[in-house]
């Protein structure tokens, strides 16, 4: 199973029954299509839509019907639209139970940083900064390691999301959580020992007596 | 409002105006005027607008001819032209978070100082800022945004100038109907009055200032 | 001619091609019944309607189509209704050009009280508040005195509906404007002289060479 | 969302309960539930209502039987029990201007601390506010309103609790069904998925907690 795949697979088990959920670009975009079998969960798109459905099949879509990122999508029955104001208005608002977003950095106190890296890429945060501001919860969906450099750091020296820390962080490597504010290793990867975790993390983590490994 | 045709609804902006577009990556953006901006040659126009969408597409059309000088949006990512004006130093961008940056554009259309939102405490964002504590929570005062005009896209336009619009493409549309001094609205369809139910209608027609004809 | 139709024909002599207006209840409703022949406008109803008609025919009125009384009314074609939010979003944004209002107490200086008498009457501001701070032009529209006596005083005693000044007040004596804060008389009402004016009139006003007569 | 019976939907609510309940004089009211309110007797309710409608109707019946402890609202000369119990300091009423008011509203169901509105600046309304400065403007710092539920009219509910409002009942419905920790609806029509078009949904599904099977 490749990093994307595990990654993905495991975030699709922390939806539960009726949440609205939104998913970012990248990674978190994967987490539909391992949506538990007879779970329905909703998903926003914040440009303006509940009910995204996966993507048309050949001469349905239509260039009204997108993604965030502009790309065409479906609605599923029962899918309703708004305008950015009632998008946000939800985000921020605490009606989202569930964003998954990706990620540049965690930090040890969970953290988030995924937006700007000073002086080289500079997108802007478009809704990110809401996302994690507002959501009930939050989960980053990130690689652990980008060029042999862990991504869960002691602390974020790109700038911040938001001061609010999340809530789980999912890697191709390992499950974190962030009880009283700490990093805590939840699980492994298959296959993956918590020495070969801890190898690549920078930041101080936890570790129970019990540390299962994911099931996928 | 007034029925005008494309030239002249375009004729009305002056260059140096500051004009809100509507549209998500170029989803619910009026192309045409865009495309006559492009042609009229309207520059230095201070840009309000979500993103910067794609080379040749939505508001992207601008950058391609340099006409902007400053935006305000949320995300520019997809749009290297605009990036590398911006890291350039030919444009000037505020970066602002989308939802900080609807509810700005709504507080100005609805008659508002500002909001204050939880988003952007503790972040870059907050610089230059306000922070003011209700509840013992802490936000950021953000202030109302308005522009010269507003550059509206609609589904369904009635003759009164009612507007509707269609799913992922209402987006910024409705609320930057509200947030300028004069609203510029295309529209994919102009129907006859009650084509679109009360119920339905989006944008109320006082609202907009020239409808387009279609050509 | 009764007062009140005094009052609402001169009113209705102020609307402007393709004005958006909102009527309070009381005389400045009667407004809407003389609206020049060929004039068009469209009337706000705050509760949430643009393009209020009459009251509709017999057996035709709707439960969930009323004014801001809850009472029955009919929609033009061409209406558009919308939430609470919108509504006084196009009230507070500058979106309404014209709001005739019922007044108390109007001052020399154009603020006008016409939500509480202390200790009396508190009924609540409703929407009167936003009205006066929000629409383009505020014209009051009341009897000139009351009980003998004047409704035009020198300082409002009552609570203030607003700290903006409105821009006219028409009674069944005369039409007042405040050009630079201060009240100036613009008209009288058919067959009442100036003198007759000043004798119900306790704010100090200032009288203009010429002062026509409504022409009704 | 869970589709109840109207005694389920009224059983979750305890005495001493801050409710909001849609509706403008009555007109967009969920009188049923206001029917089982009165019937299963709660009291000490905090009251967050546009107006007092007036005895017998609406939120009035609430009244009739001295159930509200609290009201915040904007207008309630139209009911002289309301009046009364204000008068003779049975309860007690915060009266605040309309567009406050639903703005309070909207901000928290928007996750929002507040606004700034020009209304009240120089009158009462101002007492005990802080003034803020914007541009050179005056506005009042308004603050977020929430409640433990709302009490939300539709016209038309589908079984997923997508919801559309008809005509002038939609006033405050949308707004506090943003604004409560429980929102539960009682709708004219509940019809299948789909009979509600996207972009005629108003109040999305996931924002309804109960929806009343209709008898």
């Amino acid at each position: 199973m490749d990093a994307q795949t595990i990654i993905a697979r495991r975030v699709a088990q922390e939806l539960r029954p009726g949440n609205l959920v939104n998913l970012g670009i990248g990674i978190p975009t994967l987490v539909a299509n391992y949506v538990p079998a007879g779970l329905h969960v909703y998903f926003q798109s914040e440009n303006g839509l509940i009910g995204t459905g996966p993507i048309p099949e050949q001469g349905m879509a239509h260039p009204l019907l997108t993604d965030a990122g502009g790309k065409p999508i479906s609605a599923l029955p029962g899918a309703a639209t708004f305008d950015s104001a009632m998008s946000f208005g939800l985000i921020r608002g605490g009606h989202v139970d569930l964003t998954v977003l990706g990620g540049l950095q965690v930090d040890a106190g969970g953290h988030l940083a995924n937006w700007m890296i000073p002086g080289k890429m500079v997108p802007g945060m478009g809704g990110a900064m809401d996302l994690v501001s507002g959501a009930k919860r939050v989960i980053v969906a990130m690689q652990h390691a980008a060029k042999g450099k862990s991504k869960i750091v002691a602390r974020c020296n790109l700038p911040l999301t938001s001061a609010r820390p999340i809530d789980l962080v999912v890697t191709d490597m390992a499950v974190i959580a962030f009880p009283g504010g700490h990093a805590t290793l939840l699980e492994t990867a298959p296959g993956v020992s918590i020495a070969e975790v801890l190898a690549v993390t920078e930041a101080e983590i936890a570790i129970p007596d019990d540390v299962p490994e994911m099931k996928l | 409002m007034k029925a005008v045709s494309l030239e002249e609804a375009i004729a009305v902006i002056p260059a140096g105006a500051s004009i809100m577009v509507g549209g998500f990556m170029g989803v619910g953006t009026p192309e045409r005027l865009l495309d006559e901006l492009v042609r009229q040659r309207k520059s230095n126009l201070s840009l309000i607008s979500n993103d910067a969408a794609t080379p040749g597409k939505g508001v992207g059309k601008l950058f391609d001819g340099a006409q902007v000088t400053h935006m305000i949006g949320t995300h520019i990512g997809l749009n290297p032209k605009a990036q590398q004006q911006m890291l350039g130093k030919q444009i000037t961008v505020d970066l602002i978070p989308q939802g900080t940056f609807v509810e700005r554009i709504r507080a100005g259309g609805c008659g508002l100082g500002g909001v204050l939102t939880p988003t952007g405490v503790g972040t870059l964002v907050e610089e230059g800022k306000q922070r003011i504590d209700v509840g013992g929570k802490a936000y950021l005062l953000e202030t109302a945004l308005r522009a010269d005009f507003a550059l509206v896209q609609a589904f369904l336009a009635d003759y009164a100038g009612n507007l509707s619009y269609a799913l992922t493409a209402r987006n910024f549309n409705p609320v930057m109907a509200m947030a300028a001094d004069t609203v510029i609205v295309t529209a994919e369809h102009i129907v006859p009055v009650g084509v679109i139910a009360p119920d339905h209608v989006m944008t109320p027609g006082p609202l907009v200032d020239y409808l387009v004809a279609n050509g």
